[in-house]
């Protein structure tokens, strides 16, 4: 890599945004790996607590890009700060219920409380979910609880029935006796995206091609070797919960691509019906394929 | 006329924060900071129809908030300054527990009393009490010792001693532990409006935030402003009916 | 009766305790008007302060008809030396706080405290707050208090220092005629040797501080008429003042 | 001996609590309510290696923010308490900023002053500042007119005033005020450390929670509780030197 | 000279202006010493308040030595009523507040306020807060205050009513004294008309509220040596005290 540090021109850094998901474990691993010291970039890490921060941080340019979703995407666009989908990334949300309701399928949810957070990623997951199963917004009770840690402890304590979370906290759950009734991974929807500014996308091209050979060969790591090589580290940057170290079910970690385009208009529609967006997104108004080919 | 002259005030206060804001958003002319004339014709717009049930929501909850602190709070903060053997055993307890962030303690307050009003409340309780039982110790420890020997040669009750010196003498002191506890309370409605409800002016606030939507989010805020105002008016005109010596 | 023996006070200050009244014993019977004459700091307000209760913690035994004082039993007229007014009371709410607190304010007491507010030539300021009164004004209030109460005891610190000299004559005047109507014990300091005088059915004289008790004078001229045309006071006037000479100025 | 009175006083507090928490986390046994026994274990062992790192952090954010909200508030109040024709400007602009929730202007502070230390330091100031104004305010109108009486007759400055009396008047509001801003400004830390930095008290708590590591969760509250429980009593300690009329 | 002319103050209350004074001509000449006697209530305060330039709000004009009251040049010594001292300030701290705020404090300064208050008998206490003081002692430590400012105008708003016969005539020949050396013009208000005769160079006499100035006598006692010796000095006591009786009681 020596070589490389003379014949280029020197990188200017990346500050990227993550949180606490799965998502972002390719991430954590490039930098851990020094994946991005390879290619002669340097990438700062902020991590945050809640989707809000990141998107303030994103807003006022001081991350150029962040693991994110196409939701939180088109908000921004329709709020008027251009961010661009960049890549697809791997995350999953399963929908659990508490382990002393008798419900054993999607039907029985019917008059049934389910913890969600409204308006995001994890509420799109779950209409997705209740719409397989023919049920709709009336045959169900929602109830928002945004962090996700109380939404796990009510979903445990039984104060609501059921409850929409993310990968690693859907994890403790289980291992505390709830059950998964179905997630999006069963669904094959998958809205979970990495975005940059536009103004990060123009003058930052050769750092973010830079950040994606990375990221790929995070990828090809993650799924060459064994979960025992890493994890301890992944559940130590990542702010995962320890208990979960074997029981954690990774998801299949795929190098960078694009996102489904039936994925990104199902959100667009499922945005437009809410009325939660002023516009009409196309797929090219979003998405770039300038850096995956 | 008086009326007219406070109206007046709060009127021009306002136009000067408007005028600061244009002036910056015209300067800068970024989405975050939007036009406050964009923000005030949505508002006209959309305020029967989409702002005023979050208003009656939060009302509620912000004035039952202040009103168990205060019916916690006085007391315990009286007796406290009053009896310096309580305050002594109260005030580790006291000094401990108030800058404990209580929104850890969300979920507990969750199981305890479910997801729907009490909770919201209980949260603005338990914030704003510590408030209102410090400032108002410290207010009655400083009544000075001689106010009291009328009504100590008197023989008079405990309860008249409060009631006759304690409270008046403490009275400005309660009012403003009042305003800087409604601060609090308002500014709290954010936490506490975020679960299990789809009404508040804080759920309004961080549900067009989370909706990138500037607009609805200034909106908001600007009602929440409106609704402090007029509560710390009240709380001023309370003042001048009670504090008339 | 009251019954004060070997009454010793000390206030903690930094510099450790102070002693301000040194073995006190005195005796104030029933329908007495003991007059208290003392050097500034000796310790006369500390003196109706433990008789009024409100300091409580003392050396000696004090007693009120052979019992401890009690507050709460005893009706007791205090008239502080800085009035003790309450600035949030208006005029007539201060001076009615001792019925209220010995709850009984029927309209038999509102007309007494009206007649008496009205005698302290107060009736035009029954409804102004204390803070915008005259400084003789507020020492009337005090008084107004302290008489509206109709107290078993009396106790006044200075109680007309604050007036002139035709307002002050007026409330000697006023308190002579009530002192002799209900026979209330009062103990009353003062500054002035012919006030002493002209008032006291005795004089006690204390020393510099710490305050004892030096002399306590019988006044022969206690009781009679226009005592002011009558030699004897005079004669009393100048034996009091001889003494205080010698015995403050050491 | 006084310092171990204090110090007993302290420990008896703890104690209660601790008795107070072991019970109810026996009875109810969940793990969001962790045994007193198994946190205070966890805080032995790890206090040094771990948390002493994050207690610096937010102990230089908190101080931080308390001067600068002083600094800003104190005269603001002062002000504001004395001339009441400035009082009748600003008031209202307090009156309606004061009940903002803050966090709101979280992308603002974010772009004005990044995400580092002064976006943090300037939260907690912004939060505290109003209630330092308020209580200040109204200490300086409680101030009785007479007390200025005789520094008018000798023609005292502004700035004389200012010293010989308005200062010393208010100095007990003054401690109040800094203990209720104290107290807000530790449970604020929470909301200001969860973005750019890997330490403080606040991380440290938010980090476990999300986590899911009650026990961490907790050791970190009570660490929370103590910088409160020395915070304060510091305050106290001043109060017993500075007011000794 | 302080020059008062058609002075008329009102204060604000709920039930609207009240009159206070009303109409006062008044000079006070360079060395003067004007005692101020009126009934209680009268606005004796309130005219002292005007003078030391804490009422500013009037109609009429006050002058001193041709311009307006200007309580940053001249220096004016004042005794408040009550006593207006600061309870967060020793009694030394307090006694040379006005040279502090003068910004002058020298060490001579220093030597002569501690004479003041030794003279005062203030000395054991210098540095106890007065809020342990008793009343008196209170009193002359607002006295050391305005004393220990060698002030050109010294107004006493009732200077030596909380103190016993023995030490009020001590601080009255200090005040004589001290008037003799630094020839201060000064205006005090009494209540006792022998004090003000004892003092005074020339004695206003206050008609009732609204105040206005009835009399002023040319004291011809004034300056004489042992003067409670004189015939002359008893004989205007009994003229005034029959002014002030018909004045006053009507
Ligand atoms: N709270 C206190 N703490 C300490 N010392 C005090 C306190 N109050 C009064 N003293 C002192 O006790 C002594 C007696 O005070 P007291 O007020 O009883 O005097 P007094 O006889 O009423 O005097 P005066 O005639 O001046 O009112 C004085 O020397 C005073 O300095
Ligand atoms: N702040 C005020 N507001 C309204 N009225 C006031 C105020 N202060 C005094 N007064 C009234 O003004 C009149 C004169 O008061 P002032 O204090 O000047 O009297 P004084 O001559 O000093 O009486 P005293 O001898 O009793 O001290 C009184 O009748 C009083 O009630
Ligand atoms: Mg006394
Ligand atoms: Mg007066």
């Amino acid at each position: 890599s020596k070589e490389k540090e003379t014949s280029s021109e020197k990188l200017q850094t990346l500050n990227i945004g993550i949180l606490q998901d799965t998502d972002s474990i390719p991430i954590l691993i490039a930098k851990e790996q020094g994946y991005f010291k390879d290619e002669n970039l340097d990438v700062n890490i902020e991590q945050f607590k809640s989707a809000q921060e990141r998107d303030s941080a994103l807003q006022s340019g001081k991350i150029d890009g962040a693991i994110s979703d196409i939701m939180a995407a088109a908000f921004a666009n329709d709020g008027g700060f251009n961010v661009k989908i960049t890549s697809l990334t791997n995350g999953t949300y399963d929908l659990l219920v508490n382990k002393d309701e008798n419900i054993n399928s999607l039907q029985d949810l019917k008059g049934k409380s389910i913890a969600i957070s409204k308006n995001t990623l994890i509420e799109y997951v779950t209409d997705m979910i209740l719409k397989k199963a023919g049920l709709t917004d009336k045959d169900i009770n929602k109830v928002s609880i945004p962090q996700m840690p109380t939404r796990l402890e009510m979903l445990q304590n039984g104060k609501v029935d059921a409850a929409t979370l993310p990968n690693a906290l859907a994890t403790v759950a289980m291992m505390n006796g709830s059950k998964m009734l179905d997630n999006s991974n069963n669904l094959g929807i998958n809205p979970g995206v990495l975005l940059f500014t536009s103004s990060a996308v123009d003058s930052k091209k050769s750092e973010i091609k830079a950040f994606y050979i990375a990221y790929n060969k995070a990828v090809d790591y993650l799924n060459k070797e064994p979960k025992s090589a890493y994890i301890d580290k992944v559940i130590e940057d990542g702010g995962f919960p320890k208990e979960i170290k074997d029981a954690l079910k990774l998801p299949v970690y795929q190098k960078a691509a694009l996102p489904d385009k039936k994925d990104f208009d199902d959100v667009i529609k499922w945005l437009t019906d809410k009325g939660l967006i002023k516009n009409n997104y196309n797929y090219s108004d979003l998405v770039t394929d300038e850096f995956i080919k | 006329m008086k009326f007219n002259r406070k109206a007046f005030e709060y009127f021009y206060a306002l136009l000067i924060i408007f005028l600061l804001w244009y002036m910056i958003s015209q300067i800068v002319n970024i989405n975050l900071i939007p036009s406050p004339i964009l923000v005030i014709e949505n508002l006209s717009k959309t305020f029967k129809s989409k702002l005023m049930i979050h208003v009656e929501y939060s009302l509620f909850r912000i004035l039952m908030g202040i009103l168990l602190s205060l019916i916690i709070g006085v007391p315990t903060g009286i007796i406290m300054g009053y009896f310096s053997k309580i305050d002594k055993l109260l005030s580790p307890i006291v000094y401990l527990i108030y800058p404990i962030p209580k929104i850890a303690f969300l979920p507990i307050v969750m199981l305890l009393f479910g997801l729907g009003e009490m909770s919201k409340i209980f949260m603005i309780t338990v914030i704003v009490v510590f408030q209102v039982i410090v400032s108002l110790r410290d207010a009655v420890k400083g009544i000075p010792e001689n106010i009291y020997y009328s009504i100590y040669s008197l023989g008079g009750s405990w309860f008249q001693i409060l009631k006759e010196i304690i409270i008046p003498a403490s009275l400005i002191n309660i009012l403003t532990s009042i305003r800087v506890a409604l601060g609090t309370a308002i500014s709290v409605l954010f936490f506490t409006e975020t679960f299990g409800t789809e009404y508040g002016i804080g759920y309004f606030i961080m549900d067009s935030w989370t909706r990138v939507n500037y607009i609805d989010m200034y909106s908001g805020i600007i009602v929440l402003s409106l609704m402090g105002i007029i509560l710390f008016s009240t709380i001023d005109f309370l003042g001048i009916i009670f504090c008339r010596w | 009766m009251v019954k004060v023996e070997g009454l010793t006070v000390r206030y903690r200050t930094n510099e450790g305790y102070f002693t301000v009244l040194k073995n006190i014993n005195l005796d104030i019977y029933d329908g007495d008007v003991l007059a208290l004459v003392g050097p500034s700091g000796c310790g006369k307000s500390t003196l109706l302060h433990v008789l009024s209760g409100i300091i409580n913690t003392y050396d000696g035994k004090v007693t009120i008809n052979g019992e401890g004082i009690n507050t709460k039993k005893h009706k007791i007229g205090l008239v502080l030396q800085d009035y003790g007014l309450l600035p949030w009371k208006s005029v007539y709410e201060n001076a009615v706080l001792g019925l209220k607190i010995k709850s009984m304010l029927t309209s038999d007491d509102r007309d007494y405290a009206l007649f008496i507010l009205d005698r302290l030539g107060l009736k035009e300021f029954v409804r102004r707050y204390p803070q915008k009164l005259s400084g003789g004004q507020r020492q009337r209030v005090a008084i107004a208090r302290a008489l509206i109460l109709k107290p078993d005891i009396l106790l006044m610190d200075e109680p007309f220092s604050a007036l002139d000299e035709i307002t002050r004559e007026e409330m000697q005047e006023l308190f002579i005629e009530i002192q002799k109507e209900y026979k209330v014990s009062t103990v009353f300091v003062t500054h002035s040797v012919e006030e002493a005088v002209y008032i006291g059915k005795r004089i006690a004289i204390m020393s510099k501080s710490p305050g004892t008790i030096k002399q306590i004078i019988h006044n022969e001229t206690y009781g009679l008429k226009d005592k002011r045309l009558c030699r004897e006071f005079y004669d009393l006037m100048i034996k009091i003042r001889k003494d205080i000479k010698e015995e403050w100025s050491t």
